[in-house]
């Protein structure tokens, strides 16, 4: 089985990090996988994303895929270049703090939830990624918070230890946020 | 009056005018850019503008196209 | 990131550039020296830290020219040694790869491909295959050159091409694109896994009890140039006898044969898998060694399949291999992308299907 | 109510509307202004051919409205060189960051001023490699820690910081060589008369002018615009000290 | 050696090297800029007192990375320019080569080939065939490539590479080496006899009434620069579609075409003739330009011939443009000397006689 | 009879019965004894690793009895720089002309002064490109006659030569920098206790050290050894003053 | 009609310049003609030697030949490695005061002349190298003395026009020499 | 008796040793090299040479190996 999620946003809001996370996760979990980014000449302040490609049986999967079965849009602008993107009743994951709730395919999946206020509301909004991956946890069902909560012991660095305890709880919430898709 | 222009769509919020402006005529606004960034805003209800051209000699991104004296 | 990483059968989660200098500092390469160049920055950054802390050799090089040229005095006394860089810098190191394959020294290159001509920009790309295959350096010679395909692959080449530089004093490239440098996969380093090769008897090391060696590449006489050029030659036949390395999957029976190299086979092999699922009989090739060649097996292959599909991220360069290796005996057609990502699984899918029915 | 005076606007040498690339508060985009000040003063915006060097300058030939080469890295002062010697009578100048001056471009920049070629070079010096993202070059300050000298410059591994504008001083086809800096708004002032100057060396003939701009990269730094200027100031200015180190019109003004 | 030699009608007996430098000053070459390397110095030599006394550009270069990048400056202000060097000074110009073909820009080089790999020797050669046709520079690109085989040939070709240079925008490079750089012959200058290229609309003169203009490397996008290639590549098909040039002779009826480039080739001409003069059917087929090369020429000669025989002086390197063109119709087979002086005539006519038996 | 005393003998690091293949006169032959002297003195033959440049320079692996790498055109001070690196413990110097020094590698050069890197250098300074025949090159002095300058050196066109031991001597990883001639035996005596001195502060760890010999190339110059000496006193002596321009040990001797 | 010519000597006693003008004399003769020079990395002092191709059919001659019709040798060196290349019947013309008047083969024709002592009684010995031309246009008959003089006034720069007159003394005398062959 | 080695095989002639002696016991003499240039030799009929090691240290071409004092 292969599954494959792109996380976008723009610059700053920790999209490649999360999607190190979910790689290390899976990792974790023993399946293969592939993390990756979008790169090149976007300007600062652009968009950026990053493509995880899961696969418990391949060794080596494609990359720059055509489809997604995951896609989670911190923005706006995600959103929009994305969601045609995903696969007939695959994911769109939105922020709906700075994304419109508008759903422009009837064959997918949409899930808006307001992670930048919810991240707020913990007290740094810089969670929003870790949130976001809660909440992908929740909807794929593919990741555990384990695997998660292991491979952010694992990326996140020495000097950034302190906020563990945060990010745990970032994950935590966006793991239980109301998932009953709008 | 004197006074001074600001270009928003070119300011990248890095506040460098801010400390610049010897009347603080300049703050941060509560628009926000495409990074969430709130914009530098010129706030002068009592002219105090003296057109000195401090802010706009500092300001990196040319987001502060014009300065008037008078 | 700056940790090295463990040896251990435990995997890591880690970058292609951090891999291919992880592995490195594991081969025991004594000494780095670069300039900086996206996409593979990060090696030298890994190596600043890393080398110093094991005290080994590093220097941020004032140009790629510098850096390649200490590279051939470090592993001129018999040391490891390494730069890496991209595309437009790796042009400017075509002297000294010349000077250093006349001086048969064993220096270890990366080059991670970038989009170019020019300064071009930071996408993948493998615009730089002929020059590391064939080489813009002057006059006749041969680079050992190494693709790697996947994360894991990236460490397994790097301690190969420490091998067969050493094994053969012979400058080798691992060629790798942004991709790959830029990709993150679980890998495992384990030991490096080679025998270290005895440079005792060709090294410059001071002339201690023994008479005094010089390691030049100018040979004044043509007669005896042309003695020494047989000779490489020779070393370079011998390294195409062993050293010739691929990947081939479903080709016995396949119609249309796919060849493609680094980065971009994976989708390839995707693309081969889901044409077979479609019950397609369709076939995949993969230089691993690029310089040598795998032309013998091409070859044979041709006396089987009815064609053959390169795809690159190029203008088409590996082709001409490829041809010249089919030597006509099937088709041989190119599908290409000039830049970038590597082509999408269905475009390559549906181009394999035009090409059947063609 | 008073008449008002037009004391600031964005030069004619700026192509109207730009809106540069560099990252917020970087002070390439005033040294990039600074330049059009100077075209603008002088009249030369239409008889005058930039060379862009590689790094983060690479782009002023989207923001500065005149004709415009990109050399490859290192290389700005020899395409400079081909452009002069082919056009004498054009203005000539090379806009250029301390790596690709200073490091991988030595040898050319160097020989430009043996050769008192009559071009004008900017150099931007921000110690470090801005656009590839922070490395240690040629005048990373000793201590200074960046993305290749993680725990610091250490003068065992990597020598000392090249001081540029002393150097091309003493090249004898130098004519003017100055340092200025942008840490705050009257040195702003002061790097434009030193910039026109450099160019007016040009224009009458004289031989190589070089001027040499301290600049921020918070970016890589890693610090806000304003922490950049106030390491500026308190870090840079004490090991490149701005001033004039040679000028040849010096008696004669 | 300083005087413009004339123009007119008279023939005077002159260096390969002289030839070409006052060929380019016929041609109206504005500026040189160059660093000395030996067989080619007198090229430099001869310009440095011929632009001072026309008033034009000459730059002692501190490095050929110099004498290139400032041809690169000259040219795009719209003038013709040059510089000239040999092998394992070539190989430092790669990089700004990718440069200028990317920034489509009538650089003049001409490459007078000595012995390599590295330093090697002063000896003619023909190694830096690949470097000139293949480049080392990094990415898709194509330099026009002429090869001289007379004295009166350099002059010819120097014209001519300064005018397609000039028409199509491209980097083009006079691939001469040391035994032609070094022979007097006899030749005629006459006028430079092609049009004149307006650069109007493309130069760099200063924005005066007119937007400002770029050239520009630099492509930061991935698709934008697809599609640039594609369009660079188009150019290039007009150039081998209009400009492939190559001479035969014999070919009608042999059984053999002897296939020979250069210098070199002239000892070839002379071996076909006495294997003719013996009674063998034998050709012989000489690309002038190298790129284009004559591919479909000998693609069609293929089907009338038995066999071709390659002779180089170097390991094999046209051998494989050959081969690609044959494309596997009848064998091609490699006649090489290392380096040096062409091979003998006899020799080739030996191996003419043992290819015919085999 | 009184007893003999050996005053002179060929250096031990010099092969025996080495011949040189430089032309009669030239002084490339008086600059390599000296530094098999010196390695001599110091007992570093069997501990040196040599790099030889390109130039009438490369066949000194012919001559001196030491390990020896043959380095690019111009690269010489990178190939040393790697050496050193991979090999603290050796005792590294180059020995380059001075188109290779301060032409085409001058950013090698120049850097490897800033790095302060434990070698030395010895360049010599024959105002020409020797072995191709007698070029322009960057030391070549005004009014020179060369084959690239055949109406003498101007400075419209060529520009200025450089003075390397004094551009040398301002990078701040330069712990001894210094310029002797070779025009007199005197000269010669002092040139070599010179070259002992910088072989010393590599031996010391203390950085970069460089000498700059000022040297003949009497076929190039199209005079007669003699004449050459004169020159080299007369006219070169005066523009490349020799001395020591720098010696950080000056203060503790 | 093709004739092949060796000129061969140490550095210093003008083989090339001779070499200049004698194809310079072929080329006003109006004959196709090459004038090709051994270098490489012959230190100096070794021997030097060029090679000159006249033919009057060809445009375009080989070089670099196995075999010469002609050879002059201004030292014992140059004889000693050319005399191998003389075709059958060829000759070998060999500058006695410096080599040896030794034939080695029989099927070649020799002609030994004291060049450089006739050099000196002309009061330059630098003009071996012309003087020998002078004997080779006599034992040739390719080339006159016209061409010859003509060609030297093409290639004799005008700093050393001065020395025509002796130029031409010893291109005569070379000519006259008694020609019989030993 | 002090004195001076002169390897003939190593001299090329350039005469720089002649000068450079302050009891001019070097001269040119008759034996020529393959160049046809006139060998320097070592003519001290009167024992007058003071071992300075003058023309050493000036013999650019190692062709004087050893000069001796006493
Ligand atoms: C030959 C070559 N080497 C390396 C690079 C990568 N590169 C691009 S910009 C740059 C450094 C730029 O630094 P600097 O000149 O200081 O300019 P800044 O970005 O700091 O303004 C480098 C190393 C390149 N493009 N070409
Ligand atoms: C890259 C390169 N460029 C040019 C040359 C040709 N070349 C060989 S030696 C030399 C100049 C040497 O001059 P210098 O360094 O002053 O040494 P000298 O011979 O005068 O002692 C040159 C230009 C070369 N071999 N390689
Ligand atoms: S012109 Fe001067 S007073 Fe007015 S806003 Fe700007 S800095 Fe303040
Ligand atoms: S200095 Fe300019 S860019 Fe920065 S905040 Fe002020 S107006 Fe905006
Ligand atoms: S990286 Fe640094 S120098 Fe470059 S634009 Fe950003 S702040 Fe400026
Ligand atoms: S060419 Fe000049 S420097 Fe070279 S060996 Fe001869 S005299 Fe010496
Ligand atoms: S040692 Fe002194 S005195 Fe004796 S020959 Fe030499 S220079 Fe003359
Ligand atoms: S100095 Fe040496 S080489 Fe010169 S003449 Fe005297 S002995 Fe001979
Ligand atoms: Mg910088
Ligand atoms: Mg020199």
């Amino acid at each position: 089985m292969e599954k494959n999620f792109i996380i976008a946003g723009f610059g700053g809001q920790g999209v490649l990090l999360a999607g190190e996370v979910l790689a290390n996760a899976f990792m974790m979990a023993g399946k293969n996988v592939t993390w990756y980014p979008c790169y090149g000449a976007e300007m600062r302040g652009g968009t950026v994303n990053c493509e995880i490609v899961m696969n418990d049986t391949e060794e080596v999967s494609a990359v720059n895929k055509k489809e997604a079965d995951f896609v989670v849009a911190l923005n706006q602008a995600s959103v929009e270049r994305f969601v045609s993107k995903i696969k007939k009743g695959g994911w769109m994951i939105a922020n709906s703090s700075l994304a419109k709730e508008i759903k422009t395919r009837a064959d997918i999946n949409y899930l808006f939830a307001p992670i930048t206020k919810l991240a707020e509301n913990v007290g740094n909004i810089k969670m929003a990624n870790i949130m976001a991956l809660g909440v992908l946890a929740k909807v794929s069902r593919l990741v555990t918070l384990e695997s998660l909560t292991e491979a952010l012991e694992t990326v996140i660095p020495a000097h950034r230890k302190h906020l563990m305890p945060l990010n745990l709880k970032a994950l935590k919430i966006g793991y239980e946020y109301d998932l009953l898709p709008v | 009056m004197s006074h001074i222009v600001l270009d928003e769509a070119k300011c990248k919020a890095c506040y460098l005018c801010i400390n610049e402006c010897p009347k603080k005529l300049l703050r941060v606004g509560s628009k926000t850019n495409n990074l969430g960034d709130h914009l530098v805003e010129f706030y002068d209800p009592n002219h105090e503008c003296i057109g000195c051209a401090m802010c706009a000699t500092r300001c990196p991104d040319l987001a502060i196209t014009e300065v008037y004296r008078g | 990131m700056t940790e090295c990483l463990t040896k251990t059968g435990k995997k890591v989660l880690t970058k292609g550039n951090y891999a291919i200098a992880n592995a490195a500092v594991i081969a025991g390469c004594q000494c780095y020296f670069g300039y900086p160049i996206t996409p593979q920055s990060e090696i030298g950054e890994f190596m600043s830290g890393k080398m110093q802390e094991l005290k080994r050799g590093y220097v941020s090089a004032e140009s790629e020219l510098g850096a390649i040229n200490m590279v051939i005095g470090a592993v001129s006394t018999g040391v490891k040694a390494m730069t890496s860089s991209s595309s437009c810098a790796i042009s400017l190191m075509q002297e000294a790869l010349s000077y250093a394959a006349t001086d048969e020294l064993p220096v270890v290159l990366v080059s991670v491909m970038r989009g170019g001509p020019g300064l071009g920009n930071i996408y993948p790309s493998q615009g730089d295959y002929n020059q590391a295959t064939i080489g813009g350096g002057n006059g006749d010679y041969k680079l050992i050159v190494l693709a790697p395909s996947t994360v894991q692959e990236c460490v397994d080449l790097t301690y190969k091409a420490f091998y067969l530089a050493q094994k053969y004093r012979n400058p080798t490239v691992l060629l790798a694109d942004g991709m790959l440098g830029q990709m993150m996969e679980p890998v495992e380093f384990g030991e490096y896994p080679y025998p270290e090769i005895d440079n005792s008897d060709w090294a410059l090391t001071g002339a201690k009890g023994r008479t005094s060696r010089v390691i030049r590449s100018y040979g004044p006489l043509a007669d005896d140039r042309c003695v020494f050029l047989k000779k490489l030659f020779e070393k370079y036949k011998t390294i195409e006898e062993n050293e010739t390395e691929w990947e081939e999957f479903n080709t016995d029976d396949a119609d249309i044969i796919l060849v493609s190299f680094g980065g971009p086979s994976r989708n390839v092999k995707s693309a081969m898998k889901e044409c077979r699922r479609q019950g397609l009989k369709v076939g995949m090739f993969r230089p691993v060694t690029l310089y040598p060649f795998p032309s013998k097996r091409l070859n044979e292959l041709a006396g089987r399949t009815k064609k053959f599909l390169v795809v690159e991220v190029n203008m088409g360069q590996m082709v001409r291999d490829v041809r010249l290796a089919v030597n006509g005996k099937v088709p041989v057609e190119l599908f290409n992308k000039p830049v970038g990502s590597p082509p999408e699984v269905d475009d390559i899918v549906n181009e394999v299907k035009r090409q059947i029915k063609e | 109510m008073a008449a008002l005076t037009q004391i600031f606007k964005i030069p004619d040498s700026i192509k109207k509307g730009a809106k540069y690339s560099f990252c917020p508060g970087c002070d390439h985009g005033v040294a990039v202004r600074l330049v059009g000040e100077a075209l603008d003063e002088l009249g030369l915006r239409e008889n005058t051919i930039a060379v862009a060097s590689i790094g983060c300058s690479v782009t002023i030939y989207d923001f500065l409205d005149v004709d415009s080469l990109e050399a490859p890295h290192g290389r700005a002062l020899a395409e400079a060189t081909g452009i002069k010697r082919a056009r004498p009578d054009k203005f000539v100048f090379t806009y250029q960051g301390d790596g690709d001056f200073a490091s991988i471009g030595m040898a050319e920049s160097m020989h430009t001023a043996l050769r008192g070629e009559k071009v004008t070079a900017i150099c931007i010096n921000n110690t470090t490699y801005g656009m590839t993202g922070g490395q240690l070059g040629p005048t990373t300050l000793l201590g200074q820690v960046t993305t290749t000298s993680p725990t610091g410059r250490n003068v065992e591994y990597y020598g000392y910081p090249i001081k540029i504008a002393e150097h091309i001083a003493l090249c004898d086809g130098t004519a003017y060589s100055a340092r200025v800096s942008l840490d705050s708004v009257a040195n702003i002032r002061k790097a434009k008369q030193v910039i026109k100057k450099a160019f007016e060396i040009q224009l009458h003939g004289l031989g190589f002018s070089f001027v040499e701009i301290l600049s921020t990269c918070p970016t890589n730094w890693k610090m806000t615009p304003q922490q950049a200027h106030d390491r500026v100031r308190n870090q840079m200015m004490e090991v490149f000290k701005p001033g004039v180190y040679k000028d040849i019109t010096a008696d004669r003004n």
